[in-house]
């Protein structure tokens, strides 16, 4: 059975058709990547399965259940989590903050006994804290966690982001352009925390501009362009399809 | 020399986006500037019109030192933008936004001329003045994008990702349009994604990575690089 | 609820919410103008309002200035407070924010600054003016009587102003340069800078005709009501609540707000008492239940 | 006690002890040092304003700003008013009854209040403090325009009969305390970090789980229950309630109070604040007619150039300088190109 289920999403703005009946599945622990130029829809098909936009058609179903329609907070709550594109965190906190409020998820005692800090909160307060340190430490920020958040350079801003994710137990984890913006030796590095990221057990979704990194990173590879599914296969496929090289490198004008 | 870039660095708080940048546009030349998304390119366009004042480096446009001066005193210089996504004023109706566009032209006849101008080049936004610029479709609202902005009447166009969300065949139309401006002797840097369709337009192309540039040359020798190549497509 | 209405008292009753109405639309479009252009929520809106109408019982009653010309004056100089209080205030608290600023700090911060503005306007006028209620002799002060119907002049005057006004505003927003600049800097103002415009100005202009509006409302109003400085308090709440009946940004909303608004008060005034100010606050919020937008607004920020 | 979640009460220094509990001694001595009763009627005064301010501080927590602060203030005058005074309770019967009626009450406006996020729940709050005025000055039986006389003092309790200022001084005080424990447990646990984090970004917080509606309803809830504690007090002590002492810019003083002390200081900001706007224009009285246009200058320079308020300048002193204003002023106005820019 399928982590997750897209079924013929179409996704209309105005006068623009962002999506058009794109379908795929994604696979429990598989690195999936999804492709295509400026303008393809990738970002609204995130926002549709995070919840931020309803689809106009089609359905989406998470675990066999369906998740279309749902609040962004219960999506996020059914295990779904994902980073945006452009740097989103909470910019005025530290990042050891940061990703202890990203851990909202992970607790278990009811609200009103955290507020009267009884033994089995403070415990699991303390649990939590423990928990939070040890993703600063795997996503390799343990040595600046009473940094701000704002202060943190591009690369180590995306790898925060993720830890906030990663705070909030994902089983499918959506990434938004993880390593843009980044140099190569920091991209080389980024694309192996990914690595270990399934190496947990978690499924990951990723869209990505840089070509190199999703080749080497990805199981399968899906192409959107203009709001429509191109081709979905292998890397090596997709290298050689004469239809991606044509949508990303455009015809020949003139 | 029509614009001269030296040593520029753009700062978003305390993230360096571009990191001592130089870069030139001759007269009537198109140069394009291409690289992943994130890379940058968008900033530079933005420090050039004033829309994002420089950290540090210095911007020199017919002679005279740029950078500092605001956005609308740049565009008085003959430097227009046409912004990422476009940018039209979508409840205004297509006419308006033509009007605001040609802001700068004071008297009437001249305003007539160029109206004129833009009809010739583009007969769709004739069809569509009256109608709201939110309704056209996206590469009618490209066009329009690009007429405001030749109704400043610039000596240098910027133009940002200009096929982004466009049909294969838009897409073609839009290149003969930038040929078109550029025959009239107009600059033109080009940001681009669509690497292929920048390449072929222009005659030099920056590449850029991480806000450095890492590789300039003629643009047709670019196009033939496995570099490039591999950077849009990996392997 | 009508047991006692005749048709002369539905006229007058009519009149008085067309009446008390237009001033509403006055306000809101005022206060709309620059909530949108400049996207700040302006307290001190009410308090021009009774300078508009102090400034315009300095010139018609104290100066024995020309009606209209009066009146044009208090709109002229209201334009003019709320241009300085612009470059005085909120230019430098614009400049006070950042790209990491929440929305919520901006629009706090901005709205206590007009609050603060509000408050030295208040007491300024006070001290100007004295406590005493101020009343200007209507040039109006002709009664019509049709039939048993008898209607004062000077709210048909009032009325007729209005309409004007509003239909000036219209022919400026959408037949001249500086009206579509005005809408266009509402919708993105980056955009219009890229077309060489100094922003900066259009954004002090919009505050000049915001103000100039609530100037022109209290000068108009002023021959009907008596003059106090806490009137502007008791506008600003209705014109809060016009807005938000109408929904923000909508100006057929405003419109639609302004007159129900008038009318609930007008009728709710003569047959219900003062609870009519109750039960009109209370259907509003049962209508924010229903459409938290407003009535014809789109969805609020 | 800046943002106090629990990350920092781990680091709390022994000075911080040493610093509240100090406070506190003085706090509680404070009344038996002043003769003058005007005085302990301003002390009282600026209580019950820290305990509003603090209300407002803990929407503005969760991204909310309200400028209904009064509304509930005065449901809680009124509601333990005709409990005591019409059903016979006794005030400490009467104080758990308002609060709970209060948030029943609370609940329901907020559910359709919280749904307006930004400028639309601005104007809501402050329609809606004038709503409770009106209704209460319609309704016959609270005494319409005119109020209620003689509410009585609260029941003695052992040898307390509060018929002195330094009682009721004590009873706030207590009341302060209560407030301030509370709200600092709420901020240290996850609840307040779930409306920190609604506040600093209410899209993160969705993908992270977080219910944004529900949170911000609570804290709506608690911030209106609180009030209308401070209601409750004020009641019994001036001993007469009337609509308009609870209509007007009452609101927006409250807010003034935790602008004032520094925003982000969500309790120490609105009793700081307060105790300064309580007092400082009582000192100011040689100029009454003045006093407004002192307080809205005050309150211009603290947002212009303070924006911190009190406690947040005093922790990062800006570097004032006359020059950098200058040059900002001649860019805006002249658009003259800045000198300093190479």
């Amino acid at each position: 059975m399928p982590l997750l289920q897209v079924r013929n999403i179409t996704k209309v703005f105005g006068a623009l058709i962002a999506l058009r009946d794109v379908s795929f599945e994604v696979n429990r622990s598989e690195i999936l990547g999804l492709i295509g130029p400026n303008g393809a829809g990738k970002s609204t098909l995130f926002n549709v399965i995070s919840g931020f936009h309803h689809p106009d058609k089609g359905k989406i179903l998470f675990k066999d259940t369906q998740i279309t329609g749902l609040r962004v907070d219960r999506i996020a709550g059914m295990g779904i989590g994902r980073i945006f594109q452009e740097p989103t965190l909470f910019m005025q906190e530290t990042v050891f903050e940061n990703v202890f409020s990203g851990l909202h998820r992970h607790y278990r005692e009811p609200a009103w006994k955290a507020f009267l800090h009884t033994r089995a909160a403070n415990r699991e307060e303390a649990a939590s804290k423990k928990k939070a340190a040890e993703i600063l430490e795997f996503m390799d920020l343990a040595a600046m966690r009473d940094e701000l958040a704002a202060n943190l350079p591009h690369g180590h801003q995306r790898s925060l982001a993720i830890a906030i994710a990663l705070a909030c137990e994902p089983e499918l984890l959506l990434l938004d352009e993880p390593v843009t913006g980044m140099n190569p030796s920091e991209t080389a590095v980024m694309s192996d925390k990914i690595r270990q990221i399934r190496e947990r057990g978690i499924t990951v979704l990723i869209v990505e501009h840089d070509m190199r990194a999703v080749m080497s990173l990805c199981d399968r590879i899906i192409v959107l362009n203009l709001g429509e599914k191109l081709v979905e296969g292998t890397p090596d496929r997709i290298k050689n399809d004469q239809r991606v090289i044509e949508a990303y490198l455009g015809k020949q004008v003139i | 020399m029509l614009l001269k870039i030296n040593n520029l660095t753009v700062q978003y708080g305390k993230a360096e986006v571009i990191k001592g940048l130089s870069l030139e546009v001759g007269e009537t030349e198109i140069i394009t500037i291409i690289g992943a998304n994130g890379a940058g390119k968008t900033t530079v366009l933005r420090a050039i019109s004033g829309l994002k004042p420089p950290a540090s480096g210095d911007i020199w446009f017919r002679g005279s030192k740029i950078s500092g001066l605001r956005a609308h005193e740049i565009v008085r210089l003959g430097i227009s933008h046409v912004p990422e996504g476009r940018r039209i004023l979508a409840p205004l109706s297509v006419a308006e936004n033509l009007e605001i566009g040609a802001y700068l032209i004071k008297t009437k006849r001249e305003r007539g001329t160029a109206f004129q101008n833009i009809f010739d080049h583009f007969p769709v936004l004739k069809e569509r003045m009256k109608q709201l610029a939110g309704s056209l479709s996206g590469g009618e609202q490209q066009m329009l994008a690009i007429a405001r902005a030749l109704l400043n009447q610039p000596r240098l166009l910027m133009m940002d990702e200009p096929s982004m969300g466009l049909s294969p065949l838009v897409v073609e139309q839009v290149g003969r349009i930038i040929t078109d401006i550029n025959n009239r002797g107009i600059s033109i840097i080009l940001v681009e994604q669509n690497a292929r369709m920048a390449l072929s337009l222009a005659g030099r192309a920056y590449v850029l990575e991480a806000g450095k540039c890492v590789l300039e040359g003629e643009a047709g020798a670019l196009a033939n690089d496995e570099r490039v190549k591999h950077a849009y497509l990996g392997g | 609820m009508a047991k006692n209405m005749s048709p002369g008292l539905f006229i007058q009753l009519i009149v008085n919410a067309l009446t008390i109405g237009s001033i509403y639309i006055l306000m809101v479009l005022g206060l709309d103008i620059i909530l949108r252009g400049t996207k700040i929520l302006n307290f001190a809106h009410g308090q021009l309002y009774a300078l508009g109408a102090y400034i315009m019982f300095l010139f018609f009653q104290t100066l024995k200035l020309d009606f209209t010309l009066s009146l044009i004056l208090s709109g002229v100089a209201l334009a003019l407070v709320g241009a300085l209080s612009y470059l005085g205030v909120f230019a430098i608290l614009n400049r006070r924010f950042t790209v990491s600023s929440t929305f919520s700090y901006r629009l706090l911060l901005s709205a206590m600054a007009s609050v603060g503005l509000m408050m030295i306007l208040q007491q300024g006028t006070l001290l100007c003016f004295g406590t005493q209620e101020l009343g200007i002799l209507s040039p109006f002060p002709q009664i019509l009587e049709v039939g048993d119907t008898r209607i004062s002049l000077s709210r048909l005057v009032i009325i007729f102003l209005s309409v004007a006004i509003c239909i000036i505003l219209y022919l400026m927003m959408y037949r001249t340069s500086f009206g579509k600049l005005l809408r266009a800097v509402s919708y993105d103002p980056e955009a219009v800078t890229l077309q060489g415009v100094n922003t900066f100005w259009i954004f002090v202009a919009c505050f000049a005709l915001g103000s100039g509006l609530a100037g022109l409302a209290g000068g108009i109003i002023a021959p009907l009501f008596s003059i106090t400085p806490s009137m502007g308090q008791n506008i600003i709440f209705i014109t809060f609540l016009v807005l938000l009946v109408g929904g923000i940004g909508s100006y057929r909303g405003t419109i639609a707000g302004g007159l129900l608004i008038g009318l609930l008060l007008s009728f709710g005034f003569q047959f219900l008492g003062s609870a009519a100010e109750l039960i009109v606050f209370m259907l509003v919020i049962v209508i924010l239940i229903f459409r938290p937008g407003g009535l014809l607004g789109e969805a609020a920020e | 006690m800046k943002l106090p979640n629990s990350l920092k009460t781990d680091r709390v220094t022994r000075y911080k002890w040493i610093a509240i509990i100090i406070v506190l001694i003085a706090l509680i001595v404070l009344p038996l040092c002043i003769e003058s009763n005007y005085i302990k009627h301003l002390l009282i005064m600026a209580c019950i304003g820290a305990i509003l301010g603090m209300t407002f501080s803990l929407l503005f927590s969760s991204g909310l700003i309200t400028l209904g602060a009064a509304a509930f203030y005065a449901v809680g005058a009124y509601s333990s008013t005709v409990l005591v005074m019409n059903a016979g309770l006794s005030f400490w019967a009467a104080l758990p009854l308002t609060l709970v009626f209060t948030a029943i009450l609370a609940l329901g406006f907020g559910a359709v209040f919280v749904r307006n996020a930004g400028v639309a729940f601005v104007i809501i709050t402050l329609i809606f403090a004038q709503v409770v005025v009106l209704a209460a000055a319609q309704a016959d039986f609270l005494g319409g325009w005119g109020g209620i006389m003689g509410i009585p003092r609260p029941n003695p309790v052992g040898t307390v009969n509060f018929a002195a200022k330094t009682d009721y001084y004590y009873l706030i005080l207590a009341m302060l305390l209560l407030v301030v424990l509370i709200y600092n447990a709420l901020y240290s646990s996850r609840i307040g970090r779930a409306w920190r984090a609604i506040k600093l970004s209410p899209k993160l917080a969705g993908t992270l789980g977080i219910n944004e509606y529900r949170y911000r309803l609570l804290a709506f809830v608690i911030g209106s229950t609180t009030a209308a504690l401070a209601g409750c007090f004020y009641a019994h002590y001036s001993q007469n309630i009337t609509p308009g002492a609870f209509g007007g810019w009452l609101s927006i003083y409250v807010q003034l109070y935790a602008v004032l002390g520094g925003l982000e200081f969500y309790i120490l900001g609105p009793a700081i604040g307060a105790v300064v706007m309580t007092f400082v224009p009582e000192y100011l009285r040689i100029v009454k007619e003045w006093e407004p246009i002192i307080t809205g200058v005050i309150l211009l320079v603290v947002i212009l150039f303070f924006p911190g308020g009190i406690l947040g300048t005093l922790k990062n002193p800006p570097a004032l300088s006359l020059n950098k204003f200058h040059s900002l002023y001649n860019r805006l106005v002249t658009g003259k190109k800045r000198d300093s820019n190479s």
